[in-house]
């Protein structure tokens, strides 16, 4: 087969998957349905890895032409280049174990097959986004992975209790997703009317030549309108509060779309524009604030959560911060390869986290868990590499991601590396306090629960062991240099072609002897904190405070900031009281009170004109004879 | 000429067959001379007429053979239409039936006249019948009161045209058409004493085709008299009224088009707004058609104030539509027989009896001018060729129309839903006769419009 | 001409079919119109004008009585022919559908719309026009809500005040030529305040219809009366006429005027789009929710005409497609809640997707549809749209935009309210066959067209390049 | 001939249309006060005399015969109404008993 | 006395039985004042020369016409006093209404009366019997014949209503 057939296979097989089961899926065994999605996820899998191995320059694959029209076409094409395959592994690949993750987590769940398709269908909509050729391509992925990510975090619509509240989040999520994709949709107009075409290879081989290149403004508008939709769908400030409502969805959605997958799609559209970005440097550093906010303001949050998974989704919004201050310094390699490994680690704590309550029977609470590492011990030990690889320990996947970010960081400037270090350490305290508080003490649960714990089934597991040697062997895909010379960097050359841009950014390296002292730094604070934390919440078995308890700052985070209510005051209330009242004002007072007025006014005029028909033969000769006089005196005035 | 006399003699013979006391003689010779004045009268279309005499007060042009022979088709119809109400009293069929004959032949003095002569004459025969069978159903109060409103203010109208005839005679010293035109456009007659002669006949024809504000009888002479006689006056008086109100005023008194088309132009907005606010809100279903018709009246009147050639075609098809409209109206209103006339009792009509209301449908919305009804068209004629004359007043007619459609729409509304009580609603039966009418009205609504090459 | 005579052959046939074969005669009757449509499709080629009906003959007020089709015409047609048996099909389990007078009525409103679609005649396409009200009017008389009354008297006085418009326009321009044969209107050269009014004229009566802001109050009221099948008649054919009018008749007429008149109809458009989006929001009658949605969809496709340019206009009628397809999804899901929970509240709905979960995916498709996500038709148009409305202006452009997130906000909270949650009703119904087959044949147009959308542009493109360079050429620049 | 016209004699036309609208106004006034419907008939027939009193003297001024034997045919069409309106009159009055046009009032609106 | 004096006093005395005649209580002294009335008319009428016409009108008015109205009164037994008073206001209104028709029709003809020239010579013999045969049976003959049609009209109408219903006898 052809790279051609091959890369369409890819695309085509979770389709078929999702339509087979979709359609079949509901009178098979749940068995079946599962494999089905599973194994066609392996198999997409395998032969993105065969793709993977054999093609290594770009190639263009023409679908068919979506429009034509006289000024601009719009194409289904499929780029085959370095940065959508490396892509495209991650997702066939993370997507598959969490297929097989799922098979086993949703085991006893009414809608089995449902789940299966949407999963399967948010594969196929994640592919079109990475592999598409052009800005529209990645826009119709953009959203259709929007919808498969409100399906699944509301996935449990009819739970009687929860049911609405699942919807809400799901509706946020969307909703929220949707203001972001209002901003990349009018990047993506912006883009048409200045260069006719939304083709990345032809806008980057415009933006080559300076006579092409639009204005500066022209330019920071496109690229802003491109990051508020990256600011979307990768939850950043304003626009990141849907992420952790989205936890409401199953644990292995979380895993898969809020964590690995989907809400990397901003920095995916970053990366793959930074022919623009590079050269708009103002958007660049707005974007390196923004990150540096989300991710401090993230991780301060995280501190204080009770639940085990809005910890992670927090912890995954201040990651994801992470990665645009990176790119914002342009250090576009040095993203993937953090969000290569951050997909490893999350997918692992999130799948963890699914394992755990899975085994507490639905409960989320770490206030109510201690002590489970006797229970799941799997589960216990994969979660800790996930929580040592996230919190930097060394030689960890996460120790070398970070590092590379951090490296970047002190070339910029010092203040963002000691913000970035600060982000970076509160990283680690909250995944260590959760770490010990799940794991570690005495459990807290009711016997009930207690008399349930028990290790997932194997393809819970599995997955689970898969991802942690990912995790922990991760980093040797981009080591920096110092100890293996010859795959130095291996993924950055990879990466190289796609995202070195106008070749205008020399990728500078930090010297072995510079990074040794900041990755000695780093490695320093993980262990103190890890230490500290071990002290603090095993040895004095200190236990997370009640809500009440809360003082000072602990209030604000634990409320996460007031984020939610500041939104609701802002926007979410002055919408629905414009509703109301344009409602009840503009619709009901001013325009249909018109129309009835007016009408109104006609029947009552006719109701006068009607009292003149007096029905009295006297009056109305007299009127015919005013009629008369009118005549005379028209006749009089006017001649 | 020979159709006037066939319609009389048809007339007279009709009284004295009458004395058999079996109507459907009666009506049978009513039908037959009907049909061959007709005849007649389209053959004079190709041939000249069998009778010549050397009097030239009537003159039968082409448009004014269309005119008689649609207003004579209109009494027709009246006629076989209306025929269960009269046949009720015996021994009074052939008197009604001959009086409407007889007012016929009025009408198409009035419409072929050549002089004020036969205009006046005309005029009157066309009237006094109808005051008569205005009062016809004798143990009526209300019929009486109607006969008596519509006598008085009628011969009081009578009388002011007779005062403006006579100013202008006293202006031009002629009472014939020719004559009068001559000595208008030679400017010799000009002054105070032609113009308000010319206004006096306006406001006498004003009043024979209830305009504002001489209108005020037609509601209550529509409301009281019996149904077939209100079809008569919407239809027959109304047409011939108008073509009366035309041939004056555009031909003989084209010249003084500066004198009356101002005035006109005021009495027409005021007629198409009285006529329409009035119709809001009213309960009796005829006294809604006679405020229909004074607002129709408003429209029709735009034809004559529109200085384009063939206004009068124009009026003809106008007062075409209108009159089959008017004619499937009181057709149903005679076979569903209300003494209250109220809206009430329509209510239902239509869905229980779907083929009177379909025709309800048809003709009230060709009375609101949607198309494909000939209602429409003519409409539109009118409109279209007084828009560049006077734009305001089309638009004011059009707002007119936007009014209208509102009330019809109420009557439509109540006879077509669906009654609470299903069973209280009647099953209507028409006779073979009035189905035969319904048809004929029904064909000439639907296509007429689309045959005017 | 057969095209034409069809459906009121049809029409007249359902009054002489037995009572419980009426509603069968229906579906099998509009089938054979659409084998006749599809005929009709094969054979053309967008190039042309392919005339029906010329009798060469001109009547005194210069009728021509000429009508024809070129691709969007055509296209009209083949769209309505094609969803009248689907809206047939989808209350084909009601008792309306066993109703002579429901079956009739819809043929003879099929009639009606073939010849508006058809006519190339002003006074012939102003005729057909008005004669769609009169069957709907009495499908939503016979068949509605019991508080229909006023509402039908406001919906019947109001529309056909705004025709009446139309008429004035027309009367004013019967003084200009010598008929009222297509060409001889596009002839017409107008100054350009004589267009103006012209045009305000036909505008008036197109925006009543479609509705446009602030023309629209009939529309809410009158969707939550009338039937189901008189809701879909209503949202997702006859607006489609009074767009197309917009198209084919009001901007060539008057062209002089687009310029004037441009900024002032998009910005109504707009209006209409945030305005009804906004309202739509905290609704509680599901109905008023889509008829508000519908309103804000509408509001931008009327914008997008106004571009008026072959890339616009394309959209413009990918759109059309798309709404009604969408409008009567959701209206029949609209109508399929109050049937079976004798409510509209949402407040009262709940947990339905449940117990209906078969009802509950078609229902979601056909929402998602609406919010114009990829993969269905609304997202290919809608993003034309939007791209020339923000070609246009960068504000309008944004402002359009804001559908998208309206959109989904009104929609998902329709949705959610009724079918999340806890089941609060039990013994709801799930889909019927027809209603499935309903569901399932809309759907399936839906992905088709969001998948290959340039079949329906390459359909009109060529008519619409034709009336754009018309006008470019002979009479205006367009800005 | 005892008169010779009486034009030629110093009387002016003016005179008579003068006289004449003085009479047509008496009758409007008489149809306008008067509530007894013969009365009501009768201000009518003086209103129609007026006019014959015009025509006349138009036509003696004129020298024209046409005005006098339209005056003829006034005088028909007044004979013919007055029997019509009498006999309506007669009716009415069978039903209500009354000749007073005030009563008369039960159609309006 | 010369003519014109005669005939200011023919028109006074004209206009002042009219008006007796709107403002007689009594319908029978109305009536009466309306034939006198008609013999001041007829007298204005031989002023001008129309001595049929004033015979016609002495025979078809005073005696025809009046003598119905007068046989009406009787038979419905109206001849009292007893006809209701219209209000003040309403009498005021006509009177002004009437006041001012007859103004504006004067003011109109004050802007100078244009007459048609009286062009055929004033012959005495135009009001004669004799010369009004001769152009009613000739030029006038149409109309003549089609006045049957109306007389034949009001005829069967009155007929018609005047005839007593065999119900409503009581």
């Amino acid at each position: 087969m052809s790279v051609d057939q091959l890369i369409l296979a890819i695309l085509a097989l979770p389709l078929l998957g999702a339509f087979f089961n979709g359609v079949f899926g509901k009178n098979l065994p749940n068995v079946l349905v599962g494999s089905i999605a599973t194994g066609v996820m392996f198999l997409s899998f395998a032969l993105a890895v065969i793709v993977f191995g054999s093609q290594s320059e770009e190639k263009i694959v023409h679908l068919f032409s979506l429009i034509t029209t006289k000024d601009f076409s719009l194409n289904a094409r499929i780029q085959v280049d370095a940065l959508s395959m490396w892509m495209t592994l991650i997702v066939t690949g993370i997507g598959a174990l969490i297929h097989l993750f799922s098979m086993g987590y949703m085991k006893k769940d009414a809608g089995y097959y449902k789940f299966f398709t949407y999963l399967n269908l948010f594969i196929f909509a994640m592919l079109i986004l990475i592999l598409g050729s052009n800005y529209f391509m990645l826009f119709f992925g953009w959203e259709g992975v929007g919808i498969c990510s409100y399906l699944l975090i509301g996935f449990h619509y009819s739970d009687v209790q929860k049911g609405m509240l699942n919807g809400i989040a799901a509706r946020k999520a969307f909703i929220m997703n949707r203001i972001g994709d209002l901003g990349l949709l009018i990047g993506l107009f912006l883009i048409l009317d200045q260069f006719g075409t939304l083709e990345y290879s032809e806008l980057s081989a415009a933006m080559l030549i300076e006579a092409n290149q639009p204005t500066v403004w022209v330019l920071f508008t496109i690229t802003m309108c491109l990051f508020i939709g990256a600011t979307g769908k990768s939850a950043q400030i304003p626009l990141f509060t849907w992420l952790p409502d989205a936890m409401a969805g199953p644990t292995p959605v979380s895993a898969l779309i809020h964590a690995a997958t989907m809400v990397t799609a901003g920095i995916f559209l970053v990366v793959r524009s930074n022919f623009f970005f590079e050269l708009a440097p103002m958007t660049q550093e707005i974007m390196l604030y923004i990150g540096l906010v989300t991710s401090l303001v993230a991780a301060f949050i995280a501190l204080r959560q009770n639940d085990i998974k809005k910890v992670l989704a927090y912890s995954t919004v201040s990651q994801l911060g992470l990665m645009f201050v990176a790119l914002g310094m342009g250090a576009y390699t040095a993203v993937i390869f953090h969000v290569t490994t951050h997909a490893f680690f999350k997918a692992l704590l999130f799948l963890g986290s699914g394992s755990v309550i899975h085994a507490m029977s639905d409960e989320q609470d770490i206030r109510k868990m201690g002590g489970l590492k006797k229970f799941i011990p799997i589960t216990h030990l994969t979660f800790l590499i996930g929580t040592l690889a996230i919190a930097g320990f060394p030689f960890l996947s996460g120790f070398y991601s970070k590092d590379e970010i951090l490296a970047h960081a002190i070339m910029h400037s010092s203040i963002i590396y000691t913000f970035l270090m600060l982000s970076v350490a509160l990283t680690a305290v909250y995944m260590f306090r959760l770490y010990f508080l799940v794991f570690h003490g005495n459990f807290r649960g009711s016997e009930e629960t207690k008399n349930h714990l028990h290790e997932s089934p194997w393809n819970m597991t599995i997955p689970l062991l898969v991802l942690a040697v990912l995790s922990i062997f991760g980093g040797i895909l981009n080591l920096p240099g110092i100890v293996f010379h010859s795959c130095k960097q291996w993924l950055s050359h990879y990466l190289n072609y796609n995202t070195d841009g106008l070749n205008l950014v020399e990728t500078e390296h930090l010297s072995n002897y510079d990074s040794i002292l900041l990755m000695s730094a780093a490695v320093a604070l993980t262990l103190i904190i890890l230490l500290v934390s071990f002290f603090y919440y095993v040895k004095k078995g200190k236990l997370a405070k009640e809500d009440s308890s809360w003082k000072g700052w602990e209030i604000a985070s634990g409320n996460k900031l007031y984020f939610d209510e500041i939104y609701n005051f802002l926007f979410v209330k002055p919408i629905e009281w414009l509703a109301k009242s344009s409602y009840q004002f503009m619709e009901i007072m001013v325009l249909n009170k018109s129309i009835s007025g007016l009408v109104g006014a006609i029947s009552r005029s006719g109701l006068i004109v009607r009292k003149w028909q007096s029905g009295i033969i006297a009056n109305y000769l007299f009127w015919m004879v005013l009629g008369i006089i009118g005549l005379v005196v028209y006749y009089l005035l006017k001649f | 000429m020979d159709a006037l006399i066939v319609v009389f003699l048809t007339g007279l013979i009709c009284m004295f067959i009458a004395m058999a006391k079996k109507p459907v003689y009666v009506l049978i010779t009513a039908v037959v001379g009907l049909m061959l004045a007709i005849g007649l009268l389209l053959s004079q279309w190709f041939n000249p007429p069998l009778f010549q005499l050397n009097y030239e007060g009537l003159e039968f042009t082409k448009i004014g053979i269309l005119f008689s022979s649609l207003a004579l088709l209109f009494t027709f119809l009246i006629i076989i239409g209306g025929y269960s109400y009269f046949k009720k009293e015996v021994e009074h069929t052939g008197e009604y039936i001959s009086l409407l004959l007889f007012s016929s032949v009025g009408a198409v003095c009035m419409i072929a006249f050549t002089d004020l002569f036969m205009f006046f004459l005309g005029l009157e025969i066309l009237s006094i019948p109808i005051y008569v069978m205005v009062g016809s159903s004798k143990k009526d109060l209300l019929s009486a009161e109607a006969s008596l409103k519509y006598f008085f203010t009628g011969a009081f109208s009578t009388g002011i045209l007779l005062f403006g005839i006579a100013w202008v005679y006293g202006a031009t010293g002629s009472f014939q058409l020719k004559e009068i035109e001559v000595a208008i456009s030679e400017g010799s007659a000009s002054g105070p004493l032609l113009s308000i002669g010319i206004l006096m006949i306006m406001s006498a024809s004003l009043f024979k085709v209830s305009a504002a504000p001489f209108h005020f009888w037609s509601p209550d002479v529509y409301q009281g008299s019996p149904n077939a006689v209100t079809g008569y006056m919407a239809s027959v008086i109304k047409l011939v009224g108008m073509f009366a109100f035309l041939k004056l005023f555009t031909v003989t008194f084209g010249d003084m088009y500066s004198l009356w088309s101002g005035a006109l132009y005021g009495l027409i907005v005021l007629t198409m707004f009285i006529g329409n606010l009035s119709a809001i809100g009213q309960t009796k279903f005829k006294r809604l058609m006679a405020y229909s018709s004074i607002a129709h009246a408003g429209y029709a009147l735009i034809a004559i104030m529109s200085q384009e050639p063939g206004s009068d075609w124009n009026l003809w098809n106008y007062m075409f539509s209108y009159g089959f409209s008017i004619l499937t109206l009181i057709t149903i209103s005679i076979v569903l027989d209300d003494k209250e006339d109220e809206f009430s009792s329509y209510k239902g009509i239509g869905r229980k009896n779907p083929f009177i209301g379909f025709m309800l449908v048809l003709s009230l919305f060709s009375l609101a001018a949607l198309p494909p009804m000939a209602g429409f068209f003519g409409k539109f004629m009118v409109f279209s060729s007084a828009f560049n004359d006077y734009p305001m007043l089309v638009i004011f007619a059009i707002i007119n129309s936007g009014i209208g459609v509102y009330y019809y729409l109420t009557f439509v509304i109540a006879a077509l839903s669906k009654p609470e009580d299903d069973s209280l609603v009647p099953v209507l039966k028409p006779s073979i006769l009035q189905y035969i009418v319904l048809v004929i009205c029904a064909i000439a609504l639907l296509t007429a419009g689309f045959f005017v090459v | 001409m057969e095209l034409l005579l069809a459906p009121l052959f049809v029409a007249l046939l359902l009054a002489v079919v037995p009572k419980q074969f009426v509603r069968l005669a229906g579906i099998i009757g509009t089938l054979v119109i659409l084998g006749i449509t599809i005929g009709h499709v094969v054979t053309f080629s967008p190039n042309n004008v392919v005339s029906v009906f010329d009798p060469n003959a001109t009547t005194k007020f210069g009728l021509t009585f000429k009508m024809g089709y070129d691709g969007i015409g055509l296209f009209m047609v083949i769209l309505t022919n094609a969803l009248i048996p689907v809206i047939l099909l989808s209350n084909f389990n009601r008792s309306i559908a066993h109703e002579k007078s429901f079956n009739a009525m819809v043929l003879f409103m099929q009639f009606a719309m073939t010849g508006l679609f058809l006519a190339m005649d002003g006074i012939v396409f102003y005729v057909f026009w008005e004669m769609t009200l009169i069957p709907i009017f009495l499908i939503l008389l016979w068949f509605g809500a019991p508080e229909r009354k006023v509402i039908l008297t406001k919906f019947f006085v109001y529309t056909f005040v705004g025709s009446l418009g139309m008429l004035l326009s027309l009367i004013a321009l019967s003084r200009l030529t010598d008929d009222f044969s297509y060409e001889s209107l596009l002839a017409i050269k107008l100054v350009p305040k004589s267009a103006f009014w012209i045009m305000s004229g036909f505008f008036l009566a197109f925006a009543i219809k479609i509705p446009v802001f602030p023309f629209h109050t009939w529309q809410p009221d009158t969707y939550t009366v009338a039937p189901v099948a008189g809701t879909m008649l209503l949202s997702a054919l006859m607006l489609n006429m009074a767009l197309f009018g917009m198209v084919k008749w009001m901007i060539p007429i008057a062209p002089e005027a687009l310029n004037q008149m441009k900024f002032l109809i998009i910005s109504l458009g707009i209006i209409g789009v945030v305005y009804a989006g906004v309202i739509a929001i905290k609704q509680q009658d599901i109905k008023r929710i889509f008829a508000y949605a519908s309103i804000s969809h509408v509001g931008l496709i009327t914008a997008g005409i106004m571009l008026f340019n072959t890339e616009a206009l394309s959209a413009v009628f990918l759109q059309i497609a798309n709404h009604s397809l969408v409008a009567i999804g959701l209206f029949l899901a609209a109508g399929i809640l109050e049937n079976r929970l004798n409510t509209r509240d949402l407040c009262q709905m709940g947990g339905i997707a449940k117990v209906a979960p078969k009802f509950a995916f078609w229902f979601a498709v056909t929402a998602f549809a609406s919010m114009a996500v990829p993969f269905t038709s609304g997202f290919i148009g809608e993003f034309l749209l939007l791209k020339g409305l923000f070609s246009y202006h960068w504000i309008v452009g944004i402002l359009a935009g804001s559908t998208l997130v309206f959109g989904a906000i009104y929609t998902l909270r329709a949705y959610q309210l009724s079918m999340y949650g806890a089941p609060k009703t039990s013994g709801f119904e799930d889909l019927k066959w027809n209603e499935l087959v309903a569901f399932v044949l809309l759907s399936a147009v839906i992905v088709l067209l969001g998948i290959f959308p340039q079949i329906v542009l390459d359909f009109v493109g060529p008519s619409l390049d034709k009336i754009v360079t018309t006008i470019q050429t002979s009479k205006i620049q367009i800005k | 001939m005892v008169l010779a016209t009486i034009f030629q004699n110093g009387v002016s036309i003016d005179f008579y249309i003068v006289l004449s609208t003085i009479l047509f106004v008496i009758g409007v006034v008489g149809v306008m006060i008067r509530r007894n419907a013969i009365i009501l008939l009768m201000c009518i027939e003086l209103m129609l005399n007026a006019v014959n009193l015009l025509m006349v003297a138009f036509s003696t001024y004129f020298g024209k015969s046409d005005g006098q034997i339209f005056v003829f045919f006034i005088m028909v069409v007044a004979a013919a109404e007055a029997t019509v309106g009498l006999s309506i009159l007669v009716m009415a009055y069978r039903n209500i008993r009354t000749t007073d046009v005030g009563i008369f009032n039960k159609l309006k609106g | 006395m010369n003519l014109e004096t005669f005939a200011i006093i023919m028109g006074g005395l004209t206009i002042g039985s009219a008006l007796m005649v709107i403002i007689s209580k009594n319908p029978v002294k109305s009536v009466l004042f309306l034939v006198l009335t008609f013999f001041f008319i007829s007298g204005n009428y031989i002023l001008m020369n129309a001595q049929f016409i004033a015979a016609v009108n002495i025979i078809v008015y005073a005696g025809a016409i009046m003598v119905l109205f007068l046989f009406v009164l009787m038979l419905l037994n109206l001849s009292k006093e007893n006809e209701p008073k219209n209000s003040v206001f309403v009498k005021f209104a006509a009177l002004v209404a009437g006041g001012i028709l007859f103004t504006v029709l004067i003011a109109a003809l004050k802007d100078g009366l244009v007459i048609a020239a009286a062009t055929v010579d004033q012959s005495d013999s135009i009001g004669l019997v004799e010369n009004l045969g001769q152009i009613l049976f000739t030029k006038y003959v149409l109309p003549f014949e089609i006045s049957s049609v109306l007389f034949i009209a009001a005829m069967v109408g009155a007929v018609l209503l005047g005839k007593r219903e065999k119900q409503l006898i009581d």
